[in-house]
């Protein structure tokens, strides 16, 4: 008898190889399109605030972890996914201070405390916007002006500005397509509003490509298609209802897709598997949810934009979606009762 | 109930204090058992004018005059009031001293009572006041249960002043109405928003509860 | 007469509320038994199920229309049961101390693990895949559910990864003896100190390829026991407790240590003859 | 249900995990060597372990009756060869605890031929007399669960079976000894046939086999007597089609209640394997003492599909077919419900159905386990529609009761779809093999106590 | 007399200016109820029950206090009316459900010291709301309480089975909740008007 020594483990024996970190990773890669083109549109203090945002994640990620003596858990890149979606949700010229500060809130109320990833109910980057939205209102609605010709080696001032010190406010601002509608009743054009030749936060701008990274994701089936279509169609069908009841007085739908975050949020913020609800009919209800709330905050609210109070709304929902829509179980005439 | 040592309470680091019988009656709302840090009682009405020093601090002060004297006169009255309709007479008590500290207060400052407007009045039912009548008041003598009405009060006045002062640095860079911050200081205007309240509230609870957790060694 | 109306009002207002709440309180009353409180508050609160109840409070209940005495909880302390039997006015109901006793020593010096189990580290998920790993198909797998179902953290694992019982501790509520996949938990009367500490049911080489201190069923701690206290039944010695069990005598003759002598204070005593282990560092896993 | 013809021949969800079995399914079947000594474990399949009639020092011959049935749900056991017992003992097997064994040592030189009994007949014989030939021949379910085929038969009391269904899936990755089986002993199975519609009394018998394996359904096609109602039906690709519940769902569109068996709604499913096995044994009263079992797996030198004597340890059988570089795992069954085998000393049983053999070299580097994102792979994936996500975070929080009354665990067959594809690499079929267990073992110490 | 729009006044107290979320009112016991969802679900319901029934019997006590020209007895009789209406609602559930009594135990005596229900009253009455606007105004903030709690509930019930960092479990992590769920709520601000 020779010595053999046996492994054993459970079955099944085989797996098919996707991780999560793989999955974290490749959303990263969807966003980068976007992101550099925000990076195109408004320059250097986009980046500037982008890297403050993704490496304050980390870094908080990191320390908590460390703090509080686990493991580090930035292997699995969700950190740094939290880190640049709420860099891309930020105005381009936000003072760097409250973008790292957000970040912190971000990971460490909106994650690290309900135990990491997995287990927050919230999507963290949107905590972290909600919360720099309710805190510094003001700068985090002024607005940088796309294209200014001095962008790729002017850092604005606001930018710099002294942790906990009041930013200077920049000459050179302008509004939103959304803001712009909402407080002057001006319209932009669709094709400006297409492909992102338009003020706004840095990874909201260009619509193209977050549909580009959008469906490579859904392509490489790391991303629910359910979501963003059934948010993109609700809010499209309600403006779209609306428009037709008086177009004088309501945005076309096109505007309404494309204005704002409602893109970005659709397609990388709402889709955040942890918040969002597990069956596909769940989804669908969510995706509903959102996009009806979107419409209703943006058309008969007092704030230009709702797709970070929709999404966070869906996910403070998704509980309830999860007990109440269940697959049928094989083999049982009804769902299964919560 | 009383046939078992109640070993828990003999724990608290106050306990060297406690020499005299009585003075753990005061202590212990202090901090050991804190009515906002450690019961989480009372924060209802009170949280709401949380926002600001001056008014955290009238409103605790107002709260612990109502539980001091509704202390007092429920444990006078212990005998008298009978067992269907305590909870209904209780409040009749605390409604009315209500009533007086918000002419007191009216009267103090109009600026003060504009403030904290309808607020003074959902003190009636504060539950701590409640609780404490209850629980306490209706249990034992005068004594102890001035004892007890004033270490609650005091304690959460001191809790409620915490989260006001928290709030009023931050959300107006201020402290009493002092402004001694920067005059370019960018204000956390979250923190005067309700959320703020929560966020601060969970805040000072999230410290308590580490250091507790530290001394029980875990 | 201004004051007058206001003071009417409210009189009023209270009268015919009071009334309405005493006629309430008349027809709505529902009688529970006071005592029930009152006996739960004395209970320790473990609601561990030692008593044969699901809980402290339907133990109260139980305790308070005299369907229990309050001995049978053995959790609470002497004083503590004695409280509640004064309180209640019924005899306290004396039990025997009982704790848990794990039949098997086979730690990882001793007994060979022939296969690397890679999972869950549970007892209870490893028995489920190939029987875990280890070459005693009987023994323990040292994985610790027990030490983690213990809620009076009365079990500890030890260098060896073999549970050890704190008999302070142990209030024989069974938890553990529910948790081990291999059932080597029993509970004992802690007045029964001979001990068989293996439930392999092979014999001779087979054991002794295993684990140097199995039972190997040689027989002769049976062979010569007085008045047939030990007994031989599918290769493991059997003590009768009911006869005199209070001797050493048995352990002396024991080649493995199998069969030992549980002290309070120093814990098992292996008789003279048994084999000395002297291995400290685990066995290598997998054998020729 | 079936708005789209979506569902048709298919079930719901599944999986498509990697096949495997280019490197087997051309080779024939081929007769293994006796090693010199065979053990025998009494407990082969589901049910009361058989009881052991020789002793030892006797001689038996192959085929031979040596341990009959011990109650209902039991079958006896036949010596795989002529040879001598030699030793009566506990033996290991595969569960990881160990079974009474007969141990037979084989005459060097017999040329051991096979013990002939009295065959019976499909057309004059009773259903009862075929059942009790079925049960006295050992069969039992060869898929690998190795349930006794007579009691899975027995179409209980005011019951009717009108589909009588016969696994030819084999949607486990790497395993082809139903192909073989269906492509080398057809006649055997239509034989078989013949016997199950006796006992069932079933009017149409549907064959299943999946879209891999279209020749086997050719070749059946073309040989299928005229005189049998024998549907064969193409299904596609899909683990686990190999499951009963799931085949009746694939081939009728019918769904097997929870809790209950297919023959609440007329239906029996009988392996390939068995069929072929009942149709070759039964004419001439034999005992089972041999099945076909794919040897494959990276490390194998010599796989393909072979005819190995139960009882053959599986050390021989290794050694014979010969293994490159080091043995890390080895697996009985397929690699998606297979059980990882602890102990080289085991032997073939009548539960095999393949043995995968890996090196170290081939297996997946331990995967770091993630938490739960909620992802939603398994939900897509769980062939019963269970929320896996959910039931694996509630096991991790030992909420045994929850999971059991509202999320439906004891539905789980433990096919693995929801571990082949969760990205966090949770251990999921074990958090559920384990809640199962411990429900199990809760209520039975429930019961006695209650009892008491 | 206070001319507000129905819906506006529904709008605002069930939403932008809920009582949990934007007043701090019945924080008590919706820390307390809010670890199940039915069991929130019916304290909510017990709650807009007795907020209903309160702001009707506020507005005609306000009225006779104010014809008797005694505004300073209001608080007393408020808290007196409401006091006895609790206790009835106890009584009546202890003797008809007791299961229902169990699941909210000692959380119904203190609907009486809920702020949100003496809220309504006292709220109601220094905006000189009419009857009809007393009653939306109630209706939504009990169904404004109703929702926060449900939302809670729900949330909760994951937070259960989720790994909450130590120094957080308990309340800590519920007010934070409650935080965030105050920060989305704003995304209400400016709807009906």
């Amino acid at each position: 008898m020779h010595k053999i020594t046996l492994d054993i483990s459970t079955s099944p024996h085989l797996v098919k190889g996707l991780s999560t970190d793989t999955i974290m990773k490749h959303v990263v890669y969807a966003l980068l399109p976007a992101a550099a083109f925000g990076v195109y549109a408004f320059g250097l203090n986009a980046l500037l605030v982008m890297m403050a945002t993704s490496v304050g994640a980390v870094l908080t990620e990191h320390l908590l972890c460390k703090y509080s003596k686990k493991e580090s858990t930035i292997g699995d890149y969700s950190a740094l996914l939290t880190g640049l979606l709420l860099g891309m949700t930020l105005p381009p010229n936000f003072p760097l201070w409250m973008a790292l500060f957000g970040s912190v809130v971000s990971i460490g109320l909106g994650k690290f405390i309900f135990g990491g990833l997995g287990n927050n109910v919230f999507n963290p980057a949107l905590v972290g916007r909600a919360f720099l939205q309710a805190t510094f209102p003001v700068a985090i609605t002024t607005w940088y002006n796309a294209f200014a010709p001095d962008r790729f080696y002017n850092v604005s001032s606001s930018v710099l500005a002294f942790p906990f010190m009041q930013p200077k406010v920049d000459a050179i601002s302008g509004a939103t397509p959304l803001s712009a509608l909402k407080f002057d009743g001006v319209m932009t054009t669709a094709n400006d509003l297409a492909f992102g030749f338009i003020n706004g936060s840095t990874g909201e701008t260009s619509a193209l490509f977050i549909v580009i990274g959008g469906i490579y994701l859904g392509w490489k089936k790391m991303l629910n298609w359910r979501i963003p279509i059934s948010i993109l169609l609700t809010a499209f069908l309600l403006s779209g209802i609306m428009y037709l009841i008086d177009p004088t007085k309501y945005p076309t739908p096109f505007f309404t897709l494309f204005a704002g975050g409602l893109m970005l949020g659709a397609v990388f913020m709402a889709t955040d598997m942890v918040g969002s609800p597990i069956t596909s009919m769940g989804l669908w209800v969510y995706g509903i949810l959102i996009g009806t709330l979107v419409v209703i905050i943006r058309l008969w609210g007092g704030l230009p934009e709702g797709v970070m109070y929709a999404i966070l709304l869906g996910n403070a929902a998704t509980p309830h979606i999860d007990n109440l829509i269940k697959q049928r179980v094989y083999g049982t005439s009804k769902k299964i009762a919560s | 109930m009383s046939t078992i040592p109640q070993n828990k309470s003999d724990k608290g680091f106050f306990s060297s204090l406690a020499n005299h019988p009585n003075t753990d009656e005061f202590t212990r709302g202090l901090w050991r058992d804190n009515p906002v840090f450690v019961q989480v009682l009372g924060m209802c009405p009170s949280l709401a004018v949380s926002n600001s020093a001056i008014n955290a601090l009238a409103m605790g002060l107002a709260t612990a005059f109502v539980l001091l004297m509704s202390n007092i006169l429920v444990s006078l009255l212990k005998d008298f009031i009978p067992k269907q309709v305590r909870i209904a007479s209780y409040i009749l008590i605390i409604a009315t001293f209500v009533t007086i500290i918000d002419y007191v207060i009216q009267a103090v400052s109009i600026d003060l009572h504009k403030n904290l407007g309808a607020f003074i009045s959902l003190i009636v039912v504060n539950c701590l006041i409640l609780s404490r009548a209850e629980a306490f008041a209706s249990k034992n003598n005068v004594s102890k249960s001035i004892l007890d009405g004033l270490g609650m009060g005091l304690g959460f006045t001191f809790a409620l002043l915490c989260i006001g002062s928290l709030r009023e640095i931050f959300g107006s860079g201020s402290l009493f109405g002092y402004e001694f911050m920067p005059s370019n200081f960018e204000k956390w205007v979250i923190m005067v928003l309700p959320a703020g309240g929560f966020f601060s509230l969970a805040f000072l609870l999230l410290i308590f509860n580490y250091f507790k957790l530290k001394k029980e060694g875990l | 007469m201004d004051f007058i109306i206001p003071i009417a009002a409210l009189g009023i207002l209270t009268l015919v509320l009071a009334i309405l709440l005493v006629i309430a309180n008349k027809k709505l009353y529902v009688f529970e038994d006071p005592r029930i409180d009152q006996v739960e508050d004395m209970l320790p609160h473990a609601n561990c199920g030692a008593c044969g109840y699901p809980g402290c409070r339907p133990f109260a209940e139980a305790l308070v229309t005299g369907q229990i005495l309050p001995g049978k909880c053995t959790v609470s302390t002497d004083e503590g049961r004695m409280a509640i039997a004064t309180f209640l006015g019924v005899s306290l109901g004396a039990e025997e101390k009982k704790v848990a006793r794990l039949a098997c020593d086979g730690g990882v010096n001793v007994a060979v693990n022939q296969a690397y189990y890679k999972g869950m580290s549970s007892c209870q998920a490893a028995t489920l895949v190939s029987g875990g790993g280890k070459a005693c198909s009987y023994g323990c797998l040292g994985f610790g559910d027990c030490a983690v179902v213990c809620d009076f953290d009365a079990i500890y694992m030890n260098e060896f990864s073999i549970p050890v019982v704190d008999l302070d501790k142990c209030t024989a509520c069974g938890d553990c003896v529910e948790a081990c996949p291999k059932g080597l938990f029993s509970i004992q009367p802690i007045n029964n100190k001979l001990w068989v500490a293996c439930k392999s049911q092979e014999a001779g080489d087979e054991v002794l390829a295993v684990c140097d201190v199995g039972c190997t069923a040689c027989g002769k701690c049976a062979m010569d026991a007085a008045d047939n206290l030990i007994v031989m039944k599918y290769n493991l010695p059997v003590i009768d407790y009911h006869k005199n069990h209070k001797t050493m005598d048995p352990i002396q003759r024991c080649p493995t240590g199998a069969i030992v002598w549980l002290d309070d204070k120093h814990g098992p005593i292996k008789g003279a003859e048994s084999k000395k282990i002297i291995r400290k560092e685990g066995r290598r896993i997998g054998y020729s | 249900m079936d708005l789209f013809g979506i569902y048709k021949n298919t079930f719901k969800h599944g999986i498509h995990p990697p096949e495997n079995k280019d490197e087997t399914k051309g080779m024939p079947i081929k007769q293994f060597p006796f090693a010199p000594v065979l053990i025998i474990p009494m407990t082969q399949h589901i049910g009361a372990p058989a009881q052991i009639i020789v002793r030892e020092g006797q001689e038996v011959y192959r085929g031979q009756l040596i341990a009959k049935q011990a109650s209902y749900v039991s079958v006896p056991i036949h010596s795989p060869v002529s040879g001598t017992v030699r030793k009566i003992a506990p033996v290991p097997t595969i569960s990881g605890s160990k079974a009474m064994g007969v141990s037979i040592e084989a005459f060097p030189f017999s040329e051991q031929n096979v013990y002939e009994g009295t065959g019976i007949n499909p057309e004059n014989s009773s259903p009862e007399e075929i059942l009790t030939a079925i049960q006295d021949a050992g069969i039992v379910g060869l898929g690998g669960a190795a349930f006794p085929t007579h009691v899975k038969l027995k179409v209980p009391e005011g019951k009717r079976c009108d589909y009588l269904i016969l696994n030819g899936i084999e949607c486990e990755p790497y395993l082809t000894t139903d192909h073989r089986v269906m492509l080398e002993q057809g006649d055997d199975i239509f034989m078989g046939i013949r016997y199950l519609l006796k006992v069932t009394g079933a009017k149409e018998v549907i064959i299943g086999i999946e879209s891999n394996k279209k020749d086997a359904a050719i070749h059946l096609d073309k040989i299928k007597p005229a005189d049998l109602p024998v549907k064969i039906q193409v299904v596609p690709v899909k683990y686990p089609q190999g499951s009963e519940k799931m085949l009746i769902t694939a081939t009728l569109g019918k769904e097997v209640p929870s809790g209950g068996l297919p023959i609440d709604i007329h239906v029996v499913t009988v392996n390939i394997a068995t069929t072929a096995e009942i149709g070759r044994l039964l004419p001439h009263g034999r005992g089972i003492q041999e099945r076909v079992i794919t040897i494959t797996g990276p490390a194998v030198k010599k796989k393909g599909n072979y005819l190995i004597p139960i009882g053959t340890p599986l050390r021989y059988v290794l050694d014979y077919v010969g293994i490159h570089g080091e043995i890390a795992e080895v697996y009985m069954g397929g690699p998606m419900m297979g059980v990882a085998v602890s102990d080289l000393d085991i032997s073939i049983t009548k539960g095999t159905s393949g043995i995968l053999v890996f090196s170290k070299e081939h297996l997946p580097d331990n995967e770091k386990v993630y938490p739960c994102i909620k992802c939603g792979a398994c939900v897509d994936a769980c062939p019963i529609s269970l929320n896996p996500s959910k039931l694996g975070i509630l096991a991790k929080f030992e909420s045994y009761d929850l999971m059991v009354n509202d999320y439906n665990l004891m539905d789980c067959f433990e096919c693995g779809s929801c571990s082949y594809v969760c990205p966090s690499h949770i251990p999921l079929v074990q958090y559920f093999r384990l809640s199962k267990s411990r429900h199990k073992r809760k209520i039975a110490l429930h019961q006695n106590t209650s009892h008491a | 007399m206070n001319n507000e729009s129905l819906w506006s006044i529904f709008i605002n107290t069930s939403l932008i200016n809920n009582f949990v979320l934007a007043y701090f009112l019945g924080i008590c016991s919706f820390l307390g109820v809010s670890s199940k969802v039915e069991t929130g679900l019916k304290m909510g319901a017990a709650v807009t029950f007795v907020m209903v029934i309160s702001a009707l019997c506020a507005y005609g006590i306000n009225a006779l206090l104010t014809a008797i020209n005694a505004p300073f007895l209001q608080l007393i009789s408020y808290i007196v009316v409401i006091a006895s209406t609790v206790q009835l609602v106890e009584m009546f559930v202890k003797k008809t459900s007791p299961a229902l009594f169990k699941a909210l135990g000692i959380f119904l005596p203190l609907i009486t010291t809920n702020c949100a229900i003496l809220a309504v009253a006292l709220f109601q009455t220094s905006k000189g709301y009419g009857l009809l606007q007393s009653f939306v105004y109630a209706l939504g903030g009990g169904i404004g309480f109703t929702l926060a709690m449900v939302l809670m509930a729900g949330l909760r019930e994951q937070l259960v089975f989720s790994e909450t960092v130590s120094v957080a479990k308990g309340t800590v992590i519920v007010l934070l909740v409650a935080g965030i769920l105050s920060l989305s709520f704003m995304g209400f601000a400016g709807l009906g008007g």
